[in-house]
């Protein structure tokens, strides 16, 4: 047991936590005023309904004890035996609890990331049983795919260091399957789509590039040279992107954005994630540098392609990760955290090919069973609230509230 | 001359828009009003608490226009506003006496 | 009595206010509107997506006033407001049958 | 028909509104307006600066209603609307041609 | 001294300071636009009035040199003697100076909290003269009892983790004699009071959310399994009552409100408080559980009680603080924490009479003396604005700014 | 290595890179509402700006090996060399890259609060050229003199704890140049520039404050006594400076403001900077007390001066600094940190004369040098956007976004 480092999981804890609010806000500045707090509200309830699930069962299904490598067992149901100790195989210096509360702030904003794609549309009971059945049945076993202990990806070598594949493409892939199934918005392409209030936004991001430092640095699960490191790499990967992000912009549509510089800054975030602590500082700028371009084209093609992912999980988040995680597999190197593996560009082309299967696996898995458990729901209870509520705004009439009597 | 109001639902102002340009009328003035009628607002919950909120969020339309083409421009107002249900909202038409662009000082119908 | 409404850009405000002082005009209601009209809105860019903004923020200015200022008003207005360019606005007058000042009970001239 | 606007102290809304219903008149229109006036605003202070804001928030509303009903409707108002203190606001009684009703077509008095 | 330690501490009285900006955002949402301002400054302000309170006498009077179980005594006015070496009786780890600004927060966030119940009609000097005199002479010596040196109900063994007794009850009690004498808002019963920025109260949610980890977790004054249990029993409770008052508003209402969600979590923080370290996770579900349901009926029998304590400090921090003291003689465990003691359910029913003690003692003792307290304010100065000025806003008539200018 | 310093360093890394956000909208709210995106932007995009520039070359000619006592060499370019290792010079306990990204939110918030001079009229592009000349040329420089290993200023003796100096005179001067250089904005004098949202100031104001303790605190460099020392500074002071500008302009304009009390805020703990960790906290409390008036009376001076600074970034960081540097003078104690040395109050008036030289070379350098920086932009780029274009607001034309579509 080492507090320095217990200190240090147990803050970045919080700093994860309150990334989920700041998600609420960067999603809610961006959608119509008469949907903000619906959408605020399918962030922020989640802190709640995934916070529950995770100490009931998802914990236990994500890191408990190995079954043949694609899921946990049950036997930390309920937190049972989820103590002070520490659990050996996930770090020996902080208490077995901060280990598990520090991975709850994972799933819960890793399930928020996808109400993004079906913002102001939604039923609030029919979101509410979709996200708890795909954090159970997709969440919580790609995790231990990846991060469990006896996971076969983990087996295989695939690098994340703090969930690109897990967080970023996982919620990606299921974004894109929602956006498929639930359709346009009403009034899609004929109507502006204009964010509500982008001061809202921009908070949001400073929140969560705040918070980020804790997913990150904190994913070294001790205060030490590797957590440096990958706070190095996650400031200058997502400065890098926003830079890019705007830079492209302002060739292709002739004006930076603020928006523009928030969205950069998510993306760097996201790309730099499952890379952070593999890579060294110049590494993390050329990452960061690709996903401010990649991510701005991927917005702009998915209104060629024709999809409605409201604000744009699969452009942000999917191609984020997606990159992020290849990007690992080209610049990983030993000598930053000899934990990890050399990446192509330090001589070892065998790590790519690793995160691609890593990769696919995860887009394939959580693809489909997102769209299949989509469909179920909504047969059961129906996805989108009715043509009129729509128009009148889902907060009045999902929630009988209104953000705003100035 | 004459003023054209209309009292129409929010979401239908891009239609009214989009009808009263196939009929070439290009200047029109908007306002976000509250509307008070028949149409009941919703009721809003905080805490426990609920509120009748009583009025509706409306757009006024405002388009002032010859005497000759009021008929024609009522009747599209109409059509495109209409859904049929209380609350769709009310035309007013009145007099104006003298109309100026304040750019060139032109009056009467060439400053429409 | 008429009511001379005014469409002007909102930046035209304060000198207008200005101007009607200066000829002894100190009441007046002040709406912000959105214009619709030859003057091309801007343009927004959201993530790529570009948006047409086509109204225009105006400000309506509404003075009631005894039909022999009326002349002066529209023009004194017409001055303040006018920079040449299109979106500048229009002035519309219309009749008003009667006014009452709320506090006193005065009508006519007197309320004004 | 005529056309009432009242411009009243946005605290005098409750009560006029009631007052109306009192006597039937089911449909209004309300808009947040600024006035200027006799009534002087307030002093704003930001960070050592002295702003006198001269404008008043106020509300507009609008009433349509046929010519036998105005004289009742206008003393509702007045009598809602009285503080006696300087800023309680106007009302203009101004000539209507024709009301329409868009969900049904009717016109004049029956559309009200 | 332990550095970690030092560093834990900290960084907790960093997040418990920014829990006072967060209550004004969350109380500056739900009031009306015209006292966004007055609402925000009544909590801003404090940090600067108790902060220098505390500093000159307060910390003393709370944690100074015990005088007969009731106060500390003068000796360390001006925090002399107040520096880096620590002081054994409350923690022998880190500096005395950390303890007392830690505890410096504490006493801010209580004193911020009542200004909730008197929100939209108080004036600002009367207040400035009340809030000192009930911090010196209410909170300062409730604080000693419960936990300084030698306070009488400490000595009795009743138990309040982070404060369930010393904040919110004390706060909840304030807020009922405050309601109880200021009467009515103007138009109260016949006006709609609707939030006027609902967004700005759920980011206050957030940040209370965050900030109270630090609360919680930090009052463990070590990087340790304590601190980790406490942070994880706080974010479980909160999660569980965000649920159970969404659910009873289901059923009540008929919806779930954005609203409810954020003062469902603030009911849950609330009563984990004096529970987060005597208690498991499972325990902390149901305090959780307990406290969304509780308090939700207790804002609904505001209403039919007939007192306007405008943003519901007594419902939520006096209802859930007491829910929570009771709960801890529940479901208090030694196995969770051994300087602790048992509550009923694991065979000591002595707890919850102790527990019920403590309650009584500062319900009794803070509504009687804020009440006077307040007699005395409004005979010197008058406690409410004029009819007029209320009316206006306290924005405008308190302060000469409005909140927006868009 | 020290884990329980590495954390807390980390920490106070994100605390403070938590500022710049704040500060934009601390700035924000303060605008009209036609330039909250631009005044946003131009902080949230620093981030990026100064990120990279400071990993490619700033920290290098900060912090690097010195040359003459004036620069660091460029030796660290592209950060090569600065890993996991400590740098004794620095630190001994926390890794350099720790050190290095701490340092790295120092220089993007000082390049940050000097935009608060020209909001409302600057160009972009200008903004990105004139901003990333600055840093280079005079903040990396400055930084060298009082804080790089070897740095003329550190050698003379001068005290800076936390960044009076190299921080808020530096910007404050730079600031003053950009109000001359700049002139008035359109309609100065005759309309009014009202704030058009100040709960979103305020909400900076509490992000600031919150921030400023991994500022002030962190750069003790360790979890210390020292650190707990410059927190409680900190606080009191920044307590106090809200009370003497509220009581200040209460006397002098009847009513205490909102927007007071943050300024306030904000200018105590600007005056507590440099001195932080060198003064115990009775003095912090007078520090706080004077910079409160002191910096209400030069945003009033401002008035009578009349020069444009649109923000008071001259009146709050350069006046503030001033005499936070010079009272560092006053009430340094080598009781409180023997490393330190006594100021005037302490027996020793030496200090102050130094303290007075670093504040006089740093204004005369900056001010120069901003000055000829702004008009070579000026004469390349332009550095007004046009008439029109501030008319109808910088958001629109700049970035063709709005800040509300509510
Ligand atoms: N007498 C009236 N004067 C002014 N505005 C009216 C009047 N009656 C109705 N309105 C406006 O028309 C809107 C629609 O009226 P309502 O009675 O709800 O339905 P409908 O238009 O179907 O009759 C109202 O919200 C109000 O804004
Ligand atoms: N026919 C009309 N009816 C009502 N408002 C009009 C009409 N035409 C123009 N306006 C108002 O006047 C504004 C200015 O008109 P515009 O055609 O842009 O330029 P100009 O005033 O130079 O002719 C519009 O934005 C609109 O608010
Ligand atoms: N001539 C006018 N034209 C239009 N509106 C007016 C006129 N005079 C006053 N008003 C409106 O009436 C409001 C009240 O007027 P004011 O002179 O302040 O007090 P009073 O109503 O007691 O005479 C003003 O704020 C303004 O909105």
């Amino acid at each position: 047991m080492n507090p320095a480092n217990t200190a240090f999981v147990l803050v970045s804890a919080a700093l994860v936590m309150l990334m989920t609010p700041g998600l609420a806000l960067f999603y809610g500045g961006m959608v119509r005023g008469k949907n903000v707090l619906a959408t605020i509200m399918q962030n922020f309830v989640l802190l709640a309904v995934i916070g529950v699930q995770w100490a009931l069962v998802g914990y236990s299904l994500a890191f408990g004890p190995d079954v043949g490598g694609v899921v946990g067992s049950l036997e930390w149901l309920g937190l049972q035996g989820v103590g002070a100790e520490p659990f050996k195989a996930y770090s020996e210096t902080i208490p077995h609890s901060t280990f598990m509360i520090f991975q709850a702030m994972f799933a819960i904003i890793t399930a928020a990331l996808i109400t993004g794609a079906w913002a102001e549309r939604m039923k609030f009971n029919a979101f509410l049983v979709f996200i708890l059945l795909w954090s159970t049945l997709v969440y919580d076993p790609v995790a231990h795919w990846v991060w469990g202990d006896g996971g076969f990806l983990k087996g295989l070598g695939a690098l994340d260091f703090a969930g690109g594949t897990v967080v970023h493409i996982n919620a990606g892939a299921a974004a894109l399957a929602a956006a498929l199934v639930m359709g346009h918005r009403e009034g899609y392409g004929k109507e502006a789509f204009i964010p509500h209030n982008l001061p809202m936004t921009i908070l949001g991001a400073g929140l969560l590039w705040f918070g980020w430092f804790g997913f990150n640095a904190g994913s070294a699960l001790a205060a030490d040279g590797l957590a440096a490191s990958a706070f190095v790499a996650t400031h200058l990967a997502t400065c890098a992107a926003v830079l890019s992000w705007l830079a492209t912009e302002w060739l292709v549509r002739g004006k930076p954005t603020t928006l523009g510089a928030a969205s950069g800054a998510v993306a760097g975030l996201v790309a730099v994630t499952p890379a952070a602590g593999f890579v060294g500082p110049m590494s993390a700028l050329l990452i960061g540098l690709g996903a401010g371009v990649f991510c701005y084209l991927a917005v702009l093609a998915k209104v060629k392609l024709g999809y409605d992912d409201s604000l744009d999980v699969v452009g942000v988040h999917g191609v984020g990760g997606l990159w992020g995680a290849l990007a690992t597999g080209l610049f990983a190197s030993k000598a930053v955290n000899d934990a990890g593996a050399d990446g192509l560009f330090f001589g070892n082309p065998a790590l790519l090919g690793i995160q691609a299967v890593a990769v696919l696996v995860t887009i394939v898995y959580s693809f489909v069973l997102s769209f299949v458990l989509l469909k179920v729901v909504d047969a059961l209870l129906g996805l989108r609230v009715a043509r009129d509520d729509e128009v009148a705004g889902l907060d009045l009439t999902e929630h009988q509230e209104a953000g705003y009597s100035l | 001359m004459k003023k054209i109001e209309a009292i129409i639902q929010p979401f239908k102002l891009e239609a009214v828009k989009e009808a009263l340009h196939g009929i070439s009328v290009q200047g029109m003035t908007v306002t976000e009003v509250k509307g008070f009628g028949r149409q009941k607002g919703l009721r809003e919950v905080y805490r426990g608490m609920e509120y009748q909120v009583d009025f509706i969020p409306k757009v006024k339309i405002e388009v002032i226009a010859p005497d000759d083409k009021v008929e024609t421009i009522v009747k599209t107002i109409m059509t495109a506003a209409r859904t049929g249900r209380i609350g769709d909202g009310k035309i007013f038409v009145s007099p104006v006496a003298q109309v100026i662009r304040i750019r060139t000082g032109e009056t009467g119908d060439a400053a429409i």
